[in-house]
């Protein structure tokens, strides 16, 4: 990246980088026929037909050569073309938009102008992503303050970031090398300042990264260690002490879809979850009054972050699609951050505490 | 297709010298001295935009930010953005030439409601305050599309000001369009039918039909964001519960359709120039004429292509998709039927067909880059990068500007009674298209390769390419001036022009240049379809 | 309304630029209209706003919907609801040449029109006393999610205002009418100003009978308590 | 030739009188009755709890009454096809506006991945 002076041509680092550049290449085909044809019938009729005399040429009688049909012609042709385009770009936008189940997490959090990154396994950095090769990566991101945008060119992905909600966007990349991150939403004055660098690494060079790094323990823990400090287990319980009656345990929820009050229902999922602590009225489980005070102002973004996460950590309920074993590799990164992990009671039935706390921890 | 045509009588004073006197203007209700009083600010206007436009490019000529700081910077485009969109786009065509011509070319005296057409001149004007007022007292910084929150409470910049001028200025193209609606129903000459009608009209109903359903929109989208940020009454911000994606959605429901908006006249103008100088009826009348009003519905179902990566849902996304590929196909419909209309046609190059053939491959360019756009993977990659720039740039300026300039070379003879030098303005031309293509043409390389939008500072990568673009500019900035140049000249020593002097059927060309007051000495009456060209009709002048 | 510039004490003739009388008065019909469904398009907006929040947060409309007085909307819906009978009545006098009625009905039509914003008055008085009006000062009293009540009560504000103001510009214009009126400016023949008038009424009217039911009438069984 | 013929060029049959149409004072008075009653019908049916039909008949009444002022007040039960068509156009680009967001709204989600 920072070597080249000039290039025409993005590098093409993820997995959908190929598919994008495929579509591109079909649309660039696509339009240069059509530009060149109607440019070169264009130049040729004004030629051919320029006048020579005064004399006006005998109207031309649009059924002599076919003018319905013509229509009929060049509005169905394009028609079907730009409807290849649709399809194509659709299935690519799909699959753009639905992380793969196993995918590693990362945060984001956009702040006017800077990228805060934190990893599952506590990792910290600011406007630098490290990243393994070939794994698939799931940014969860918010902001502080406006709209920012996360916008990776070498992975041909981006997506708006967002205050008051959480937005996902994820890539695998296969490449190894270093990337721009861009904003590419305008955020104010520093927003072309709004820039980082992704760092795309070998597996064991991650790993070495991610042992270097900060002791404050993983998201979840740091997320535990909030939702005690806040006081929310004397409420919500624990995996150990599962009723307290007055509150919904949050063991094993999330992932889950729950009855509301006004009788609707809803996903428990990232945004569900943040929402319940800034606005705890405003979808409340069927059977519980609204006694929870907000925690609008007493939570940073990346505060409410790890409490999400710390709540994902306590997982979904046994055989729930998302818990997949973690891969190997996982195990030894995440094995000595998984051990606080036991401060917290770990029985319960229905509950498998161990699946429960790694699956938090990819 | 026309059954009276007066020779201008020289004694009867036109609708220039009618009447003297700078109040003779201010209060006129004549649909065409309102047009001239529009051309001098909308041009004032062009000029203002266009030097900000030159800053730009000259800032950007350099990765670093060291011409001005990124405030400034940030200024720039939005004051370009706001100016050039709403104070030179929207009401280019539609209030000069539309304004002008479309009463003449119905056969009507005026417009139905002059009186409201001179009031949307001084809201335009008091709009236009607004918006110097907030460029002299400091600028606003919130880039032209106010997006929330960052617009409603994190702006330095006069956005109260700015919103309210835009707010204003809304309301003048609103009448604009209310009238043109009225007028097109109401006051056609006896036997103009509807299907007898200039494409140039037809074109014009689409507009308004556009600026009267979309602009309130704005116009209360805008409302809301001043509330809430002069009195911290939340409707979008998050921090009070708001939804800022909501805002976007209001913003674009006016703000995609305000592009046809932009383009739908210039089409019309371009229709008008190519049937007139390859002296051939359209091909296609019916499929040109119901083109721009599917373009006018569909053009309202497709916003949202703006919101593919701003967490809008993804089956919205997916909607929004499918229909912007099928609002794609009325403006492939006219750019097969123009291409068709010059076969075997008497094509003359004048400077007006000059333009009107550029506008053909611009707008073809800018027309299928948007089919990229509209992609939902690929707008993912491209949005808000240098490949929109681009893409705009090419329907707006490529378009609709080639359209402007082409309808202003086309009508100047009728609208003074004068002619400009053929051999300048044809060089301006050509150095427009060449400038244009050398400006933008790079920035679509530019955005595949990810280079973002409003950024003041780049990677040294994108140089090579921001400087073509920059040196393009600077041709752009050149021609533009040398047609300013010539045209001033010719109002004091151009050549007197005919009434006829391209040869053109439509009604406006059967009276005098300039117009008497009241456009025609008689009503005239339609007996014909539009553009009958028979060989003893046509009077070739110049 | 580019009519009112025409000629009072005199047989009324068209402009200059239209052949006739019936073409004008078509014309300012037509224009009328169109002008009518951009105000359809300036509520919308609102009106988007206000469904788009009321979806996302039910609890708080329902309950921010309680604070209202359901009694005072009723009312103020019928006194709204008599100024467009009497508004309509004023046109019908225009158009079979009653002078004086036009004169009375107009009267009557602003009166009801005063004691409607009158009543407004005074609930958004009672709002500024209980601290329902969005901003640093704001509360809602036994209101439920209470963090988004204050986007219904800025519609509220919103909508009704703007809705308010719509009456007040109403206001200014029947002044005229009536003082024209009272000259005998209108006859059968022509009376575009007071029938273009009554359509511009009546569309208020009509954006009330929507206002009512979506500010006043959200959950007022308290089902969702 | 102009003054005897201004129809030529105009849209079919709008010369009528369709702006003089006098309504008979009852029908005035019939619709006002109605819209007083249906007030107080739908303040009264809101005070019960119908569930999700609350909503529907609140509108539904509304849309009535809007409906009545529309045609007999606002007299477009006698006016031309082409005000009647500037009417429709209107509602039906509220109702595009309304519908077309609301659908992104109310999709939000169904991903089950947030901000998608």
């Amino acid at each position: 990246m920072g070597e080249k002076s000039f290039q025409l041509f993005p590098d093409a680092a993820s997995s959908i980088a190929g598919s994008v550049d495929g579509l591109y290449a079909y649309m660039v085909l696509v339009s240069a026929f059509f530009s060149l044809l109607i440019a070169v019938l264009v130049v040729y009729f004004a030629i051919k037909y320029r006048r020579k005399d005064d004399s006006v040429p005998a109207p031309v009688d649009e059924h002599s050569i076919g003018g319905m049909i013509l229509e009929i012609v060049w509005s169905v042709i394009p028609l079907g073309l730009s409807l290849v385009m649709f399809a194509w770009g659709a299935s690519i936008f799909f699959t753009e938009s639905k992380p793969p189940a196993d995918a590693m997490e990362v945060f984001v959090t956009g702040k006017q102008w800077m990228w805060k990154i934190q990893h599952n396994e506590g990792a910290r950095e600011i406007n630098e992503l490290h990243i393994p090769i070939n794994r698939d990566i799931r940014l969860t991101m918010t902001s502080e303050d406006v709209i920012h945008d996360f916008y990776v060119p070498a992975f041909r992905t981006k997506a708006d970031v967002l205050p008051g909600r959480y937005t996902t966007e994820w890539f695998r990349p296969t490449q190894l090398g270093e990337y721009h991150i861009f904003c590419a939403e305008y955020c104010g004055t520093k927003h072309s300042g709004m820039i980082g660098t992704v760092y795309v690494m070998s597996e064991p060079d991650y790993n070495k990264w991610l042992a270097s790094g900060s002791g404050e323990g993983s998201m979840a823990e740091q997320g535990q260690a909030l939702f005690n400090q806040l006081g929310c287990g004397n409420c919500h319980g624990s995996s150990i002490n599962k009723n307290l009656g007055r509150c919904p345990n949050l063991v094993g929820i999330f992932g889950t879809t729950v009855d509301l009050k006004d009788g609707s229902r809803t996903r428990v999922d990232e945004s569900y979850i943040r929402e319940s602590i800034l606005y705890p009225q405003a979808k409340i489980v069927a059977g519980y009054d609204d006694i929870m005070p907000t925690f609008k102002g007493l939570l940073t973004e990346d505060g409410l972050l790890k409490v999400v996460e710390y709540i994902r950590s306590l997982g979904p309920k046994n055989g729930a699609p998302a818990s997949v074993p973690p891969s190997p590799t996982e195990t030894t990164a995440t094995e000595s951050t998984t051990q606080p992990m036991g401060n917290a009671p770990q029985a319960g039935p229905g509950t498998q505490p161990r699946t429960g706390a790694k699956t938090g921890n990819r | 297709m026309i059954t009276t045509a007066p020779p201008a009588v020289e004694t009867k004073k036109n609708y220039l010298t009618e009447k003297e006197g700078l109040m003779s203007w201010l209060l006129t209700s004549d649909h065409k001295r309102i047009a001239i009083l529009y051309l001098i600010a909308v041009v004032a206007f062009f000029f203002i935009g266009g030097l900000f436009a030159v800053l730009i490019r000259l800032e950007l000529a350099t990765p670093a930010g060291d011409l001005v700081d990124s405030n400034t910077y940030n200024k720039f485009f939005t004051m370009h953005g706001i100016i050039m969109v709403l104070f030179f786009l929207i009401p280019s065509i539609p209030a000069i030439l539309g304004n002008f011509v479309l009463p003449m070319m119905i056969g009507a005296k005026d417009l139905a409601f002059p009186k409201i057409n001179l009031l949307s001149w001084y809201i335009y004007m008091v709009g236009g305050v607004f918006t110097l007022y907030v460029l002299l007292s400091g600028g606003v910084d919130t880039g032209w599309t106010f997006y929330t929150p960052f617009s409603s409470s994190y702006s330095n910049g006069y956005v109260i000001a700015a919103g309210l001028g835009i707010f204003i200025n809304g309301f003048s193209a609103i009448l604009t369009g209310l009238n043109f609606i009225v007028t097109v129903h109401r006051m056609r000459a006896p036997g103009l039918t509807w299907f007898r009608l200039p494409l140039f009209v037809w074109a014009h109903y689409a507009t308004s039909m556009i600026q009267v359903l979309g602009t309130p929109v704005i116009a209360v989208t805008l409302f809301l964001l001043v509330l809430e940020r002069g009195l911290h009454i939340g409707f979008f911000d998050p921090a009070y519960g708001g939804d800022p994606v909501l805002f976007q959605h209001m913003f674009w429901f006016y703000s995609h359709p305000a592009v046809y908006i932009m383009i739908l006249p210039s089409m019309g103008v371009v229709t008008e120039i190519i049937t007139t100088f390859c002296s051939k009826k359209p091909f296609g009348y019916t499929f040109i004429a119901f083109s721009s009003v599917a373009i006018a519905v569909f053009g309202f179902l497709v916003w949202g292509h703006h919101l593919f990566v701003s967490s809008q849902s993804v089956y919205a996304g997916m909607v929004f998709s499918v229909l912007s590929y099928i609002v794609a196909i009325p403006s492939a419909i006219k750019v097969f039927n123009w291409t068709a209309t010059m076969y075997k046609g008497s094509v003359r190059l004048e400077t007006p067909m000059l333009y009107a053939i550029g506008f053909i491959g611009l707008f073809t360019v800018g027309g299928l880059t948007g089919l990229f756009l509209a992609s939902l993977g690929m707008n993912v990659h491209l949005t808000d990068t240098y490949f929109v720039i681009a893409h705009f740039h090419y329907v707006m300026v490529g378009g609709a500007i080639m359209g402007f300039m082409g309808g202003i070379h086309y009508w100047w003879p009728k609208m003074f009674g004068v002619m400009y030098s053929q051999v300048w303005s044809k060089v301006a031309a050509i150095i427009i298209f060449m400038g244009f293509n050398l400006t933008f043409f790079p920035q679509f390389l530019l955005g595949y390769m990810g280079m973002p939008r409003r950024y003041h500072v780049y990677p040294a990568e994108f140089q090579v390419l921001n400087v073509l673009s920059s040196a393009g500019a600077s041709i752009l900035g050149v021609g533009y001036m040398v047609a300013f140049v010539y045209l001033v000249w010719s109002l004091k020593f151009g050549e007197k022009a005919g009434p006829n002097p391209w040869g053109a059927t439509t009604l406006e060309w059967q009276t005098s240049s300039p117009p008497i007051s009241e456009n025609f000495e008689v009503t005239p009456v339609v007996t014909q379809e539009a553009y009958t060209y028979t060989s003893e009709e046509v009077v070739h002048v110049v | 309304m580019s009519s009112t510039a025409t000629p009072l004490d005199q047989t009324p003739v068209a402009r200059h630029h239209f052949e006739n009388l019936e073409q004008q008065k078509d014309a300012s019909t037509i224009g009328m209209w169109v002008f009518l469904i951009t105000e359809i398009m300036f509520f919308g907006g609102l009106f988007m706003a206000y469904f788009a929040y009321r979806q996302a947060y039910p609890a708080a409309f329902a309950s921010a919907s309680n604070k209202t007085n359901l009694l005072i909307g009723a009312f103020n819906t019928t006194v709204l609801i008599c100024s467009s009978l009497t508004m309509a009545l004023a046109v019908r006098a225009a158009a079979t040449g009653k002078k004086n009625l036009i004169v009375l009905f107009l009267i009557l039509t602003l009166l009801l029109g005063g004691a409607f914003l009158g009543v407004k008055a005074y609930e958004y008085h009672d709002k500024w006393v209980h601290h329902e009006v969005p901003g640093a000062h704001f509360e809602c009293e036994g209101c439920q999610d209470a963090g988004h009540t204050p986007l219904f009560f800025a519609l509220y504000f919103g909508m009704t205002g703007l809705h308010a103001s719509h009456m007040i510009i109403g206001f200014f214009i029947l002044v005229y009418l009536i003082r024209q009126a009272g000259k005998g400016a209108y006859t059968p023949k022509w009376f575009t100003p007071v029938e273009m008038f009554g359509l511009y009424w009546h569309f208020v009217d009509i954006v009330w009978i929507f206002l009512f039911p979506l500010l006043y009438l959200i959950d007022r069984s308290g089902a969702a308590k | 030739m102009a003054h005897d013929h201004n129809t030529g060029g105009q849209d079919e049959n709008l010369t009528e009188h369709h702006s003089e149409h006098i309504v008979p004072i009852g029908i005035y008075i019939a619709v006002f009755l109605a819209l007083i009653v249906l007030t107080w019908v739908t303040s009264g049916v809101a005070t019960l709890d119908l569930g999700r039909l609350n909503i529907f008949v609140a509108l539904s009444i509304a849309i009535f009454k809007a409906s009545l002022v529309l045609l007999f007040f606002m007299h477009l039960k006698w006016a031309t096809r082409l005000t009647k068509m500037i009417v429709m156009s209107g509602i039906y680009w509220l109702i595009l506006l309304l519908f077309i967001v609301m659908m992104d709204l109310w999709t939000r989600g169904w991903m089950g991945v947030p901000g998608r």
